[in-house]
């Protein structure tokens, strides 16, 4: 038995392997030291059908153009690197396969929208997570657990919250609302999903706290249930549900 | 409130700029953050990071973490202590793997403390449930131990973690590379006296000169083509620890999990078979009741890879090429996939297209977890030679080796260390630089990284990082996977020699300063090639086998030579293509406390 | 270094007004209701009954007006609907343009041009004459003494 | 422009097309129903001012008031009212589904229906209302 070298005695292949066919990309590019303005760039790239939009951005930049500039960490939609516009619609690279687009016309693909652009697919991320940092995403209790003890939480409790736990702050949700393009300023919905997440919290007893930050010029209420975020969050998180109950909350005054 | 992005910066001369921190903690994955919350109330803490803090790799882990709470069913440390040495098959440091088992209950009380949204048990406690070689009473039985959230345990870590460095102010240097670790003399002795850092969006280096410093940079997956680990777990931290001459211990160790997604290695949590999912072969039959017929399916994960890769070399694999085995969840249902696996069902929907609902899910070992790395001791701080510290200078999480997890880790049991020993770190760091003053660091101290990029930038070489990294990886997975011989690691080892030869000429197309990740892909793949190398060399040098490191060749355990820790060090011709002009391999031994090693059985 | 696309609004405005937005986001939705049954109504009578638009003129109105019913109707559709409007468009006014002189201009005159048309209409409605002395009688309402 | 002196003009390189603002976002239902809703809010707006101060004219003088409404009844003016209509009608209803998907977690989860919804039902108000008033408008 020599398994540590399998690929060699595997049975000859009696399928065919599939074919790799040609999709062009066409990439919006901006590199900051040379470019005044975005322009765009085509690709042919030779890719399989169950191909990520991933593997498309890798084999450019590692067999075509190096310079080819793009975030990206697990490769399996978790930890909220690649948000970019696919096709004019927010996606996760990693997420998107290439047998879920119309490949007979090029695919778009492009920074997301109201975020300063700082070159190829890259924005600057630091309103963003300020706007996320300025809710309090964290617990605050008044009261401290037994020691050594867990605070108590029923399995419904638990569940109330639980959409918003998802969250993996990849900027999809916030970067797809139109409210957020005209105005950099709106808190956006990925922030007032985390703020969601702990106002409705059972152990959680600062809700008051985030409700009134969030009952602000540029909090929920800036909100036009427009969907966009609910349908760009690669988690699937109902987040227009969620802004929904913020909402109701700041209007009762409580969670 | 809001941890500023505005830092404070104490001076720039010929365009580096300079800063002063106590503690200086690189990483910001799970153990960077368990650290720098422990860290950031008593000193002044600054935390870098290659990555925003949210997208580090501890987010992936799915299953759970482990504690003996008891809050199911009877569990006592004791048992946990005894299966983590049983499941890294003795080589495990057994007064480590106290500690771990005894601090797993404070480690889940505390995140469940700061907000950790646990799964719960009808009476509102945290919920557990069944993994891989965790049992009752020495063996018995499964016992229910991990601490879970849903299939996204270490999402949920990740998150909580960084909410309370938002909350405790935290300073965090985000996409800044470290790709240098300063020491200076003192006194004879080598103190860490900063980290050359490189700042991705706009090319400059930064030094931040510390008291202590503590790695936390992860794991190194990378070296491997089929894995779960993410795109940017390529070693850093080990590999600059590795370039300062400080060895690396039990390199060989590395754990392949049994069910990534065939093809892709996407990672099914071992908790789906905590669940009751069984692994079948074409046939259908359920070949783990073969290999361990106490615990079947629930084996620790080098006995389950094994077995998954042997079903398959004998021809029993499914699928048109017969190279895989199946996960069958069908019997598990809707709504225990919906509720307590969501995640790895719509992983297996969205990359396979295939609805573990109704049909079983091929799957195929994975490259997953490094079991070896910078050596430490119980206080997480980092050792030069078997028992030497180096004062100042710490590492937790992935990156180190406590070792707690001996040849083979117990799922769950990573999550535990990250927290159990990040939490020491920070803490240790804390008290260390209460004593201590500033070492000055040496005169220009950036001048190793800032003569490194030029000469990477400056380069017109012709060899693409990609072509190399990739045979990297296609070697490694070939002949340093799940099962290696003599021939195969020989083999693996001329690889490298001569991508080592050929990396010298590597060409970096982008000359541009800002976010320049052409660049830093280059700079990995040096760190990448480092490791390989010291993963095979060790690997060659244990003829035996043992946890995850199995030698077709010495099918055997063999304790009267080898119940020893490995210790790389990097001497002679550092530059040198060839392994054994610069790679000296020494022995520590294994701290044996209460359970001698016995024959490992399921 | 340059950047585009930077978000409009450079830094969160300081100054928070209170319960404002949320009451405003209330009101729009109680008076869309309500201006639901109202203009609907209004549209029915004025454009659906009888002739439709030809049927309008100063007799048409007049005879409208008489009816206490109807000047309350209108009025109450005259406040809701320019606040409702007035507010919309300072939602509008506030995705669009940026804190600073212009944006107070553009709010400036909604505001003006609501507070001037409330007042205007509400006068109107209240102190019209249905009969003004002089009038050709052919163009009054039929209760006219002079018609 | 350089100077193309061998008179073979070098291509670019540019690449083929220039949309340096990006592309439209791609959004479906919700968001081009706020579209609708905000264009015609607006366009209501502008007209209820006018609609205000002509109808002022009848505290002016009966004359004034009936030779402005009279360019109400003109044809060109006529279809402009069905328009008109159309936008409050679309408004209104619209405005009716952002209440119920603010205050009713079902219709939020069903937003998409909920549009098809409001744009049949304005497809037959203005079936009943357009011929009726077109009528009423060339009738004369
Ligand atoms: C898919 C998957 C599932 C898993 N599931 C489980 C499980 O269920 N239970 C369990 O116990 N364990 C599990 N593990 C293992 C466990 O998650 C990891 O071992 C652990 O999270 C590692 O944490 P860490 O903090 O050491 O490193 P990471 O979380 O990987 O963080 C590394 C950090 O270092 C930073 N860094 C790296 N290089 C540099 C550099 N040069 N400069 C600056 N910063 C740098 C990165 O930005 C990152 O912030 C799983 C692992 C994987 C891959
Ligand atoms: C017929 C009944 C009406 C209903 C049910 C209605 C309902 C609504 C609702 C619910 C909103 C809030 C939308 C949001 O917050 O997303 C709104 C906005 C608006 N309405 Fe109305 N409305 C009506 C009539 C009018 C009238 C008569 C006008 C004009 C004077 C008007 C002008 C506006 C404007 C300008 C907006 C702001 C649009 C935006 O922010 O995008 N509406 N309407
Ligand atoms: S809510 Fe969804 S889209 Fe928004 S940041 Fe979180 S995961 Fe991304
Ligand atoms: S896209 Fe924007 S408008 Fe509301 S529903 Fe989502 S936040
Ligand atoms: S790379 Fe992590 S989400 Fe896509």
């Amino acid at each position: 038995m020599s398994t540590a070298t399998l690929e060699a005695d595997a049975p000859a292949p009696e399928i065919e392997a599939p074919k790799p066919f040609t999709v062009t990309f066409i990439i919006r590019r901006f590199d900051p030291d040379t470019d005044a303005e975005a322009r765009w760039q085509d690709f042919d790239v030779e890719m399989y059908a169950t191909d990520r939009i991933l593997d498309a951005l890798h084999k450019i930049k590692w067999e075509q153009d190096g310079s080819l500039t793009f975030r990206r960490s697990c490769a399996h939609g978790v930890c909220g690197s690649d948000a970019m516009r696919i096709n004019g619609r927010n996606r996760l690279a990693c997420k998107t396969l290439i047998k879920d687009l119309d490949i007979t016309k090029p695919i778009y693909i492009e920074a997301i929208k109201g975020l300063p652009l700082e070159k190829d697919l890259i924005v600057d991320m630091e309103p963003f997570f300020q706007s996320f940092r300025e809710v309090q995403p964290f617990l605050q209790s008044a009261t401290a657990p037994e020691p050594g003890k867990e605070r108590v939480q029923s399995v419904a409790q638990r569940a109330i919250f639980d959409d918003t736990t998802k969250c993996i702050l990849c900027a999809a949700c916030t970067s797809s609302c139109p409210v957020f393009w005209t105005d950099g300023q709106y808190f956006g919905p990925a922030a007032i999903v985390n703020a969601h997440r702990f106002i409705f919290d059972s152990r959680d007893d600062q809700a008051k706290v985030r409700l009134d930050i969030l009952n602000d010029q540029e909090g929920v209420w800036r909100c036009r249930t427009t969907f966009n975020c609910t349908e760009a969050c690669p988690r699937g998180i109902e987040v227009t549900k969620a802004i929904a109950e913020v909402k109701q909350a700041v209007m009762r005054g409580r969670a | 409130m809001s941890p500023s992005a505005i830092h404070e910066e104490t001076s720039v001369v010929d365009g580096v700029h300079y800063h002063q921190y106590d503690i200086v903690i690189v990483g910001a994955g799970g153990a960077g953050m368990r650290a720098a919350i422990e860290a950031g109330p008593g000193a002044k803490t600054a935390v870098i990071s290659k990555l925003y803090p949210t997208r580090s790799h501890t987010g992936a882990a799915q299953g759970g973490m482990a504690a003996a709470l008891a809050n199911v069913e009877e569990d006592s440390w004791e048992w946990h202590t005894f299966d983590t040495v049983k499941g890294g098959d003795y080589l495990v440091d057994q007064d480590a793997a106290e500690i771990l088992a005894k601090e797993a209950i404070d480690a889940v009380i505390d995140l469940e403390n700061m907000g950790l949204p646990f799964n719960r048990t009808p009476e509102g406690k945290i919920d557990q449930r069944r993994f891989g070689g965790h049992t009752r009473d020495h063996g018995k039985a499964p016992v229910r131990r991990a601490c879970y959230a849903a299939d996204r345990t270490g999402h949920m870590i990740l998150q909580t973690l960084y909410q309370n460095c938002v909350k405790h102010g935290i300073e965090f240097y985000n996409e800044y590379y470290a790709l240098d670790l300063v020491m200076t003399e003192v006194d004879g002795v080598d103190k860490p006296s900063g980290v050359v850092a490189y700042d991705l969006a706009t090319g400059e280096l930064h030094v931040f000169q510390a008291k202590a410093v503590i790695f936390a940079t992860g794991g190194f997956g990378k070296i491997y083509k089929t894995t779960s680990n993410a795109h940017t777990l390529t070693g850093d931290g080990v590999g600059i620890i590795w370039r300062k001459g400080l060895p690396l211990e039990d390199m060989e160790f590395f754990q392949f999990h049994p069910t990534g997604l065939a093809g892709l290695g996407i990672l099914l949590t071992e908790g789906a078979r905590g669940e009751g999912a069984i692994l079948r072969n074409a046939s259908g039959e359920r070949f783990m009741e073969r290999y361990a017929p106490t615990i079947k399916d629930l084996a620790p994960r080098d006995i389950v890879a094994r077995c998954m890769v042997k079903e398959v070399a004998e021809g029993r694999g499914a699928g048109p090429h017969k190279d895989y085995v199946y996960l069958d969840c069908t019997h598990l249902g809707a709504e225990v996939l919906e509720t307590k696996l969501p995640d790895i069902t719509e992983f297996a929907r969205t990359y396979l297209g295939v609805d573990p609902v109704y049909e079983p899910v091929p799957v195929m070992p994975t490259a997953h977890y490094a079991m070896g790395g910078i050596p430490t001791n119980n206080d997480a701080e980092v050792l030069s030679d078997n028992d030497t510290v180096v004062p100042g200078l710490y590492a937790a999480g992935e990156c180190a080796c406590v070792s707690v997890h001996g040849s083979n880790r117990l799922g769950t049991n990573s999550l535990l260390d990250i927290n159990v020993f990040g939490k020491r770190a920070g803490r240790n760091a804390v008290e260390y630089v209460k004593t201590v003053d500033f070492t000055p660091l040496p005169e220009n101290p950036a001048s190793f990284v800032t003569g490194l990029l030029d000469t990477m930038r400056g380069s017109n070489g012709t060899e693409r990082v990609a072509a190399l990294r990739k045979e990297l990886q296609d070697e490694m997975d070939k002949g340093a996977q799940v099962f290696r011989t003599d021939e195969t690691l020989a083999h693996v080892t001329n690889v490298i020699a001569g991508l080592r030869e050929r990396y010298r000429n590597v060409a970096v197309q982008d000359k541009g300063k800002r976010f320049n990740t052409d660049l830093l892909e280059a700079i990995e793949l040096g760190f990448l090639l480092d490791l390989a190398e010291v993963v095979v060399f060790s690997a060659r040098n244990r003829k035996e086998s043992r946890g995850g490191h199995m030698r077709e060749d010495y099918p055997d355990r063999d304790d009267a030579n080898y119940m020893q820790h490995t210790m790389a060090y990097l001497t002679g011709d550092a530059h040198s293509s060839h392994a054994e002009d610069h790679i000296k391999l020494d022995w520590k031994p294994v701290r044996v406390t209460r359970y001698q090693p016995m024959e490992r059985k399921y | 270094m340059t950047t585009i696309e930077a978000p409009r609004t450079p830094a969160r405005s300081a100054g928070r007004n209170g319960n404002l937005e949320k009451w405003a986001w209330i009101y729009m939705r109680v008076s869309g209701v309500v201006l639901v049954v109202l203009i609907f109504g209004h549209l029915w009578v004025n454009l659906m009954v009888g002739e439709g638009v030809h049927a309008i003129d100063f007799g048409f109105v007049g005879g409208k007006w008489a009816d206490p019913f109807w000047k309350v109707w209108d009025v109450l559709m005259l406040w809701l609907a320019l606040i409702h409007g007035g507010n919309g468009m300072r939602t509008v006014v506030n995705d669009y343009t940026k804190p600073g002189r212009a944006q107070k201009i553009l709010k400036g005159a909604i505001f003006a041009a609501v507070v001037i048309l409330i007042v205007l209409g509400t006068l109107v409605v209240f102190t019209f004459d249905p009969c003004p002395a002089g009038s050709p009688a052919d163009l009054l309402p039929s209760f006219c003494p002079a018609a | 422009m350089p100077d193309s002196t061998a008179g073979t003009l070098q291509t670019p390189d540019a690449p083929a097309k220039q949309r340096p603002g990006g592309t439209l976002y791609r959004g479906n239902e919700g968001m081009w129903s706020w579209v609708l809703h905000r264009i015609t809010g607006v366009a209501i707006f502008f007209f209820l001012l006018v609609h205000i101060l002509d109808t002022s004219l009848v505290r002016v003088s009966p004359e004034a008031y009936n030779a402005v409404i009279g360019t109400y009844q003109t044809p060109i003016m006529g279809l402009g009212e069905v328009a008109l209509v159309g936008a409050i009608v679309f408004h209104a209803f619209n405005g009716l589904r952002i209440i119920l998907v603010d205050f009713w977690s079902w219709a939020t989860r069903h937003q998409k229906l909920l549009f098809w919804i409001v744009v049949g039902l304005w497809v037959v108000t203005m079936l009943g209302f357009t011929p009726r008033h077109l009528m009423n408008v060339f009738g004369h």
